[in-house]
């Protein structure tokens, strides 16, 4: 029986799911590899540069290894990535995962703060509308979650900075921090760099320039958030052992924030670890239009200057970025179920 | 096409109305909405006295299940009207917040599937404490009190398997569980619907007694719902059965086995084999139960019934007293003709 | 069991009221929608050449008015026309990438499903190593590699795309082959090819039929989305994505030439969204299979 | 003379991190020609195991399951075409077992077609109506979706399908327990009629002994994957001798209630003194 016992059962299951992420990754690192070998045209003259000279594109030839065989070639980029060696990037001779690594904890911010926005907005409208579902409150939420699906990202970035930068002008519409605020870096993280400056007014400050990127990168997410939550709850509601607790005597509030809400929320924190990867890249469409330094801004200026290597790793880290998360959300899982640390599913 | 109304059905108890436990008159549920709302069960009649054990017979489509949820008011979306009155309160008037704290506490409800029945998130104790727990009981009281009563009802080890989770329970431990947190408030009656219908036969002895024992222990009310007579026979002492939303029969557990006054009861106990004599060939009732949306005219078994006249196609008949005692509602009752038979069993009878 | 059953009925019918009863969504959408398929086939036949493409600087940013009726672009080109003009390569490309991964979605769906445990164990570690990749950050790397272009937006979002149509197929073709009339077809002698086709997609592909309208409105909403980063369609194209971006440096001066591309791509997606929920409530597989 | 053959038949489960589950364990069982078979176990007892074995769908770990002289888990090519022909399957939730997009006509005309035993449309279809009649439903239903009949006559359906190619042998799992009460007898007797008439053997899997001592004649108890008992149904069910055999008979409940009452009455005395 001590075969069968929780803490083994755990074990099992955060080992089976490390595996499978890291299987995950080598087939990542795959794509990618396949992506550079599909280029068309010559891999090392595009490595080297558009403007290099003959002689230049050899010693990259020789030095990528690109003389060699195809698997040679297959097992030294991956020799290569366990030495995070994501190749260097043609304008700014810097080394591809360096530069990700400075733009990364800023788009995290942002991003964190828009997956903040949709939890706290999106579990009360979803579980109004479940439990009035149908009803007009219902409909009137789910009309104006299609509506916020329907805005194109980019187009409501400009259309908000539009409104509420020039012609209002209630927030900062551009940029990370006002200029008076000169706030050291340690994480990269402008607001948590500001509150480890003992700054609070300038976390605040950066805290006003995030808000509107965020809500605008929160919309189309928030409403996949909604629709999901809005489906498990109403499945939850119809479930016998809820019927059981009304048949109890539990009252409403205790039923919902005890049986129905803690049951509903599984598909929400998956969904919600794949977010984060989606919004990572969806970043790329907000940053841009609000100024902000980024993982997006940083691809979107690799594709413009058809900077290859940066832009595909790039891709690679976020792909990585979405993994871990996706792991992270099946701890998250292990946590909130006692079947699943039981090895009864999954 | 439910051109008449039933009549108050005739008391077949002595006992006077003003003491029942539990009276339920005319109750009618509408599911559905407005334009075209399904009716899923008209008329129903029912009285419960303190200890009475009941069995409410009928299969799937009777409106059985739907009628002793509808006692406890569990499904929002049905429509309900007529009365039920409880220890002299009628629970259809009372507002959702009063209605709370009958649920539970005043009545009990066993439910027929042990596995969706628990929430698989909570430990088994807090389940069972919860009923306790929004009563305002003491944490460490409300431990006590399920650890007694998790024992009563035979869980070995109580207090340390209040801290497992339902899955870590098999079929017949967690219908323990749910009786358990139907009996921790002390109600006066419980309700309970195919409690044994999911589980394995042995099993299904063993909750069976187990309801038998604690319920005759605490004095309990029971109201059985099932579609298996077998486990009616040995359980209750009154048996109401249902036929497409409507009470047909009703009579004393003997009475009903022996001398069946419905013609679908004589059906049933027909067609069912038994474990006690082989027959050359089942007797058989003919067709399936109706959709509660479409409903025959006149009496609903009707098209399945080998005695069916004129009368039965056109006109939904009443209940009336039968002739064992009891009520029928059968056109081969009329009352005259009921009476008199009545009278000719008791003349038999002395 | 019985009273799950009528109580399922009567809530169903009382859904599609509720979103009927609205606004006559119910109406008004498939026309929408109609009306932009027709648009989509039409438009660069019947808007005028010279009003889309040819740069007129004299007329540049100008206000709506009779003669503009959405006033014109940084070059002078009417903005009307080039949304009118540019409804082909936003819509048709998003019913084609839609088209493309789904039929690739199904593939990989019925080898994962057929093939045995093995094969779908590969299957779905290749699937899950390709949704790990953000669409829009894949179709960036895949423009980036073939170079910036409608195509090559196009290439990218079917590559993105098939993944989730696989693992959803595949989830539904699992749970339609756990059902006992497929052990019964089996137990009867039937063939692979028999049971896939006669017994297993019949059954499954609803989810799809579902998927469909929502998907394409996330497409064109990505695809716009590509054209703004300049991995899309190139000026001077009139696709939407692409005159967004055109015009977002004249924003402060003339909002016209960037709100309303964005407004079509909006109403375009707001309609084919629209619909998915009506097919949702029409087709749910769910609640049907019952 | 047999037709089916179970010779100690083990069959164990592995799963990842788990202890290996024995579901079946040294199974013996033999179907006599023409007869009708009861199996009767609880859940868990290992009927579903068994079922699946037959179906080819699952190898027993050990052990051999000869129909006519064919080892079903080795049979290949024209043997498992044979198995495939001659043995047929009733399920037992009619709803989920019948493809809810085929009309009754395919349903039932599949095995027709699939054995190229009527290849001819038509001819089909007017067999496929023939079906039909003799388990009591009519040609109308020919081109009606199996969800607009009700359990039983899905059921019928269902019987008809594995009829049309004419079995030798008829695997029936719980065939009527999803269905309602009142329905129930129905099935019974047709299938009872049915066998009386073609002829064929019947494997009747069941969990209420009531039902597999009304139209079995002969029975086997299987608990926790072995058979406890085996024999003619009415010595068994009258006089079981295994304990569990014992035990299952006394849990059935009675519908006589002066019996009734008084087992409830020794089993609360039982409890009492447990």
């Amino acid at each position: 029986m001590a075969n069968n016992s929780p803490a083994r059962q755990t074990a099992v299951f955060l080992v089976r799911k490390a595996v499978s992420s890291v299987i995950t990754l080598i087939g990542l690192s795959m794509f990618v590899f396949l992506m550079v070998k599909l280029i068309p045209g010559d891999e090392a003259r595009v490595a080297a540069g558009e403007n290099a000279t003959p002689a230049q594109v050899e010693a990259v030839r020789k030095s990528l290894g690109l003389d060699q065989p195809f698997f040679v070639q297959l097992l030294q980029f991956f020799g290569r990535l366990l030495h995070g060696d994501l190749g260097t990037s043609i304008t700014t001779h810097q080394s591809v995962l360096q530069g990700i690594e400075q733009v990364m904890p800023q788009t995290i911010e942002l991003v964190v703060l828009a997956i903040i926005i949709i939890i706290s907005v999106v579990t009360p409208l979803a579980t109004l509308s479940a439990l009035r579902r149908d009803g007009a409150t219902d409909v009137a939420i789910k009309l104006f979650v299609i509506l916020s699906a329907a805005m194109p990202t980019f187009w409501l970035a400009l259309l908000l900075q539009y409104l509420l930068g020039t012609q209002i002008g209630i927030v900062p519409i551009s940029g990370r921090l006002s200029r008076q605020f000169n706030i050291p870096t340690q994480t990269g993280a402008v607001v948590v760099d500001s509150l480890l400056a003992g700054n609070p007014l300038a976390a605040w400050d950066g805290l006003q320039h995030l808000i509107v990127p965020a809500i605008v990168l929160a919309l189309p997410f928030g409403a996949q958030l909604y629709r999901i939550l809005r489906a498990e709850l109403i499945q939850v509601l119809s479930r016998e052992h809820l019927t059981v607790a009304r048949a109890k005597g539990v009252p409403q509030r205790q039923l919902v924030w005890r049986h129905v809400l803690p049951n509903s929320i599984g598909p929400g924190i998956t969904l919600v670890g794949i977010q984060f990867g989606a919004m990572t890249g969806a970043a790329v469409l907000v940053e841009g239009v609000f100024g902000l330094v980024g993982v997006g801004s940083y691809l979107t200026n690799a594709v413009a200057q058809k900077d290859t290597f940066a832009v595909l790793g790039g891709v690679l880290v976020i792909g990585v970025l979405v993994v871990v998360s996706n792991y992270v959300v099946d701890v998250l899982q292990l946590i909130r179920d006692p079947r699943l640390r039981a090895g009864q599913l999954g | 096409m439910n051109t008449i109304m039933t009549a108050l059905p005739e008391q077949t108890d002595t006992r006077p109305e003003v003491d029942a436990l539990l009276s339920v008159r005319n109750l009618t549920i509408d599911a559905g909405t407005k334009p075209d709302p399904i009716r899923l069960v008209q008329d129903f009649s029912l009285d419960m006295f303190p200890g009475d054990r009941v069995a409410l017979v009928g299969e799937s489509g009777s409106g059985k299940s739907v009628t002793a949820r509808s006692i406890m008011r569990l499904d929002p979306d049905f429509r309900l009207s007529g009365s039920v009155r409880f220890q002299g309160q009628d629970l259809l008037k009372l507002s959702d917040r009063q209605m709370v704290r009958v649920r539970g506490h005043k009545i009990g409800m066993v439910f027929q599937d042990p596995m969706g029945a628990l929430n698989p998130l909570i430990t088994i104790g807090e389940q069972v404490m919860e009923p306790l727990r929004i009563a305002g009981v003491s944490r460490s009281e409300a431990e006590r009190r399920a650890k007694d009563v998790l024992d009563e009802l035979g869980v070995v080890n109580a207090a340390a398997r209040m801290k497992a989770y339902p899955h870590e329970f098999s079929g017949g431990m967690r219908q323990r569980v749910v009786l358990a947190m139907a009996l921790i408030s002390n109600p006066s009656l419980i309700i309970a619907d195919e409690p044994t219908t999911a589980l394995d036969v042995r099993v299904q002895e063993q909750v069976l007694t187990l309801m038998d024992k604690v319920s005759k222990e605490r004095g309990l009310a029971v109201l059985l719902i099932t579609h298996d007579l077998g486990t009616v026979a040995g359980f209750t002492d009154r048996v109401a059965v249902m036929y497409s939303g409507r009470k047909v029969d009703e009579a004393t557990v003997d009475n009903l086995f022996e001398h069946p006054a419905h013609p679908y009861t004589q059906g049933l106990l027909q067609a069912v084999p038994r474990i006690d004599q082989t027959v050359p060939r089942l007797l058989t009732i003919a067709g399936a139960p109706p959709h509660p949306a479409a409903r025959p005219a006149g009496c609903a078994f009707n098209p399945r019934c080998p005695k069916a006249f004129d009368l039965c196609r056109q006109e939904v008949p009443e209940l009336r007293p039968a002739p064992g005692g009891g009520v029928v509602a059968c056109h081969h009752y009329p009352e005259a003709e009921a009476e008199a038979e009545a009278e000719a069993g008791e003349e038999q009878g002395a | 069991m019985s009273n799950t059953l009528t109580k399922i009925a009567p809530l169903r019918r009382r859904t599609v009221r509720a979103i009927t009863g609205v606004s006559g969504v119910q109406v008004i959408v498939p026309i929408m929608v109609a009306l932009l398929v027709i648009l989509a086939i039409v438009g660069p036949l019947i808007a005028p050449f010279d009003a889309v493409y040819r740069s007129n600087i004299l007329d540049s940013l100008q206000a709506p008015s009779a003669a503009h009726w959405l006033g014109t672009d940084g070059q002078g080109r009417d903005v009307f026309w080039r949304i009118i003009a540019g409804a082909q390569s936003s819509l048709l490309s998003s019913v084609l990438i839609v088209t493309g991964f789904s039929v690739l979605g199904i593939l990989v769906a019925t080898i994962a499903t057929l093939g045995g445990k093995r094969a779908d164990e590969i299957v779905m570690r290749i699937v899950d190593a390709a949704l790990a990749f953000p669409p829009i950050i894949f179709a960036l790397g895949v423009a980036a590699a073939l170079g910036p272009s409608l195509s090559s937006a196009v290439i990218a979002m079917i590559l993105t795309g098939w993944p989730v149509t696989a693992r959803l197929l595949r989830g539904v073709m699992k749970e339609t082959m756990s059902q006992p009339f497929i052990e019964n077809a089996r137990v009867l002698g039937v063939s692979r090819t028999r049971l896939m086709l006669h017994h297993v997609l019949p059954n499954s592909l609803d989810v799809l039929v579902v998927k469909w309208a929502g998907d394409i409105g996330n497409t064109i909403l990505i695809l716009g989305g590509l054209s703004f980063v300049g991995v899309g369609a190139q000026p001077p194209s009139a696709e939407w994505g692409a005159m967004v971006t055109g015009a977002k440096n004249v924003i402060a001066t003339a909002p016209w030439a960037a709100l309303a591309p964005g407004f079509a791509i909006a109403l375009t997606a707001l309609a084919f969204g629209l619909l998915g929920d009506i097919l949702q409530v029409r087709f749910n597989p769910a609640l049907r299979r019952r | 003379m047999s037709l089916l053959e179970l010779r100690d038949v083990c069959k164990t489960f592995h799963a990842f991190g788990r202890e290996p589950v024995k579901a079946l364990r040294d199974i013996n069982l033999t179907v006599e020609e023409g007869t009708i078979t009861g199996l009767v176990g609880e859940s868990g007892s290992g009927k579903t195991t068994i079922i699946k074995s037959i179906m080819g769908l699952e190898k027993p770990t050990s052990g051999t399951i000869t129909y006519d002289g064919i080892n079903i888990p080795e049979a290949k090519g024209d043997e498992l075409r044979r198995v495939r022909r001659e043995v047929q399957f009733v399920f037992q939730d009619p709803t989920s077992s019948l493809n809810p997009r085929m009309t009754v006509e395919k349903l039932v005309g599949e095995g027709l077609l699939v054995h190229k035993l009527e290849t001819d449309r038509s001819r089909r279809r007017a067999r496929v109506a023939d079906l039909l009649t003799m388990v009591g439903l009519s040609d109308r239903d020919l081109d009606r979706h199996p969800r607009s009949f009700s359990g039983g006559q899905r059921q019928r359906i269902a019987i008809a399908r594995a009829l049309a190619i004419g079995p030798k042998l008829l695997i029936c799992d719980e065939p009527v327990s999803a269905l309602d009460v009142s329905v129930q007898a129905q099935v019974l007797n047709l299938l009872q009629d049915m066998q009386e008439e073609l002829g064929f053997t019947v494997l009747f899997i069941a969990h209420d002994l009531a039902v597999v001592r009304q139209i079995c004649s002969r029975v086997a108890v299987i608990q926790s994957g072995q058979i406890v008992e085996e024999g003619p149904s009415e010595t068994v069910l009258a006089n079981p001798t295994h304990p569990y055999t014992q035990a299952l008979l006394r849990a059935v409940p009675n519908p006589n209630p002066t019996v009734a009452r008084q087992r409830a009455q020794e089993r609360l005395a039982e409890e009492k003194v447990a």
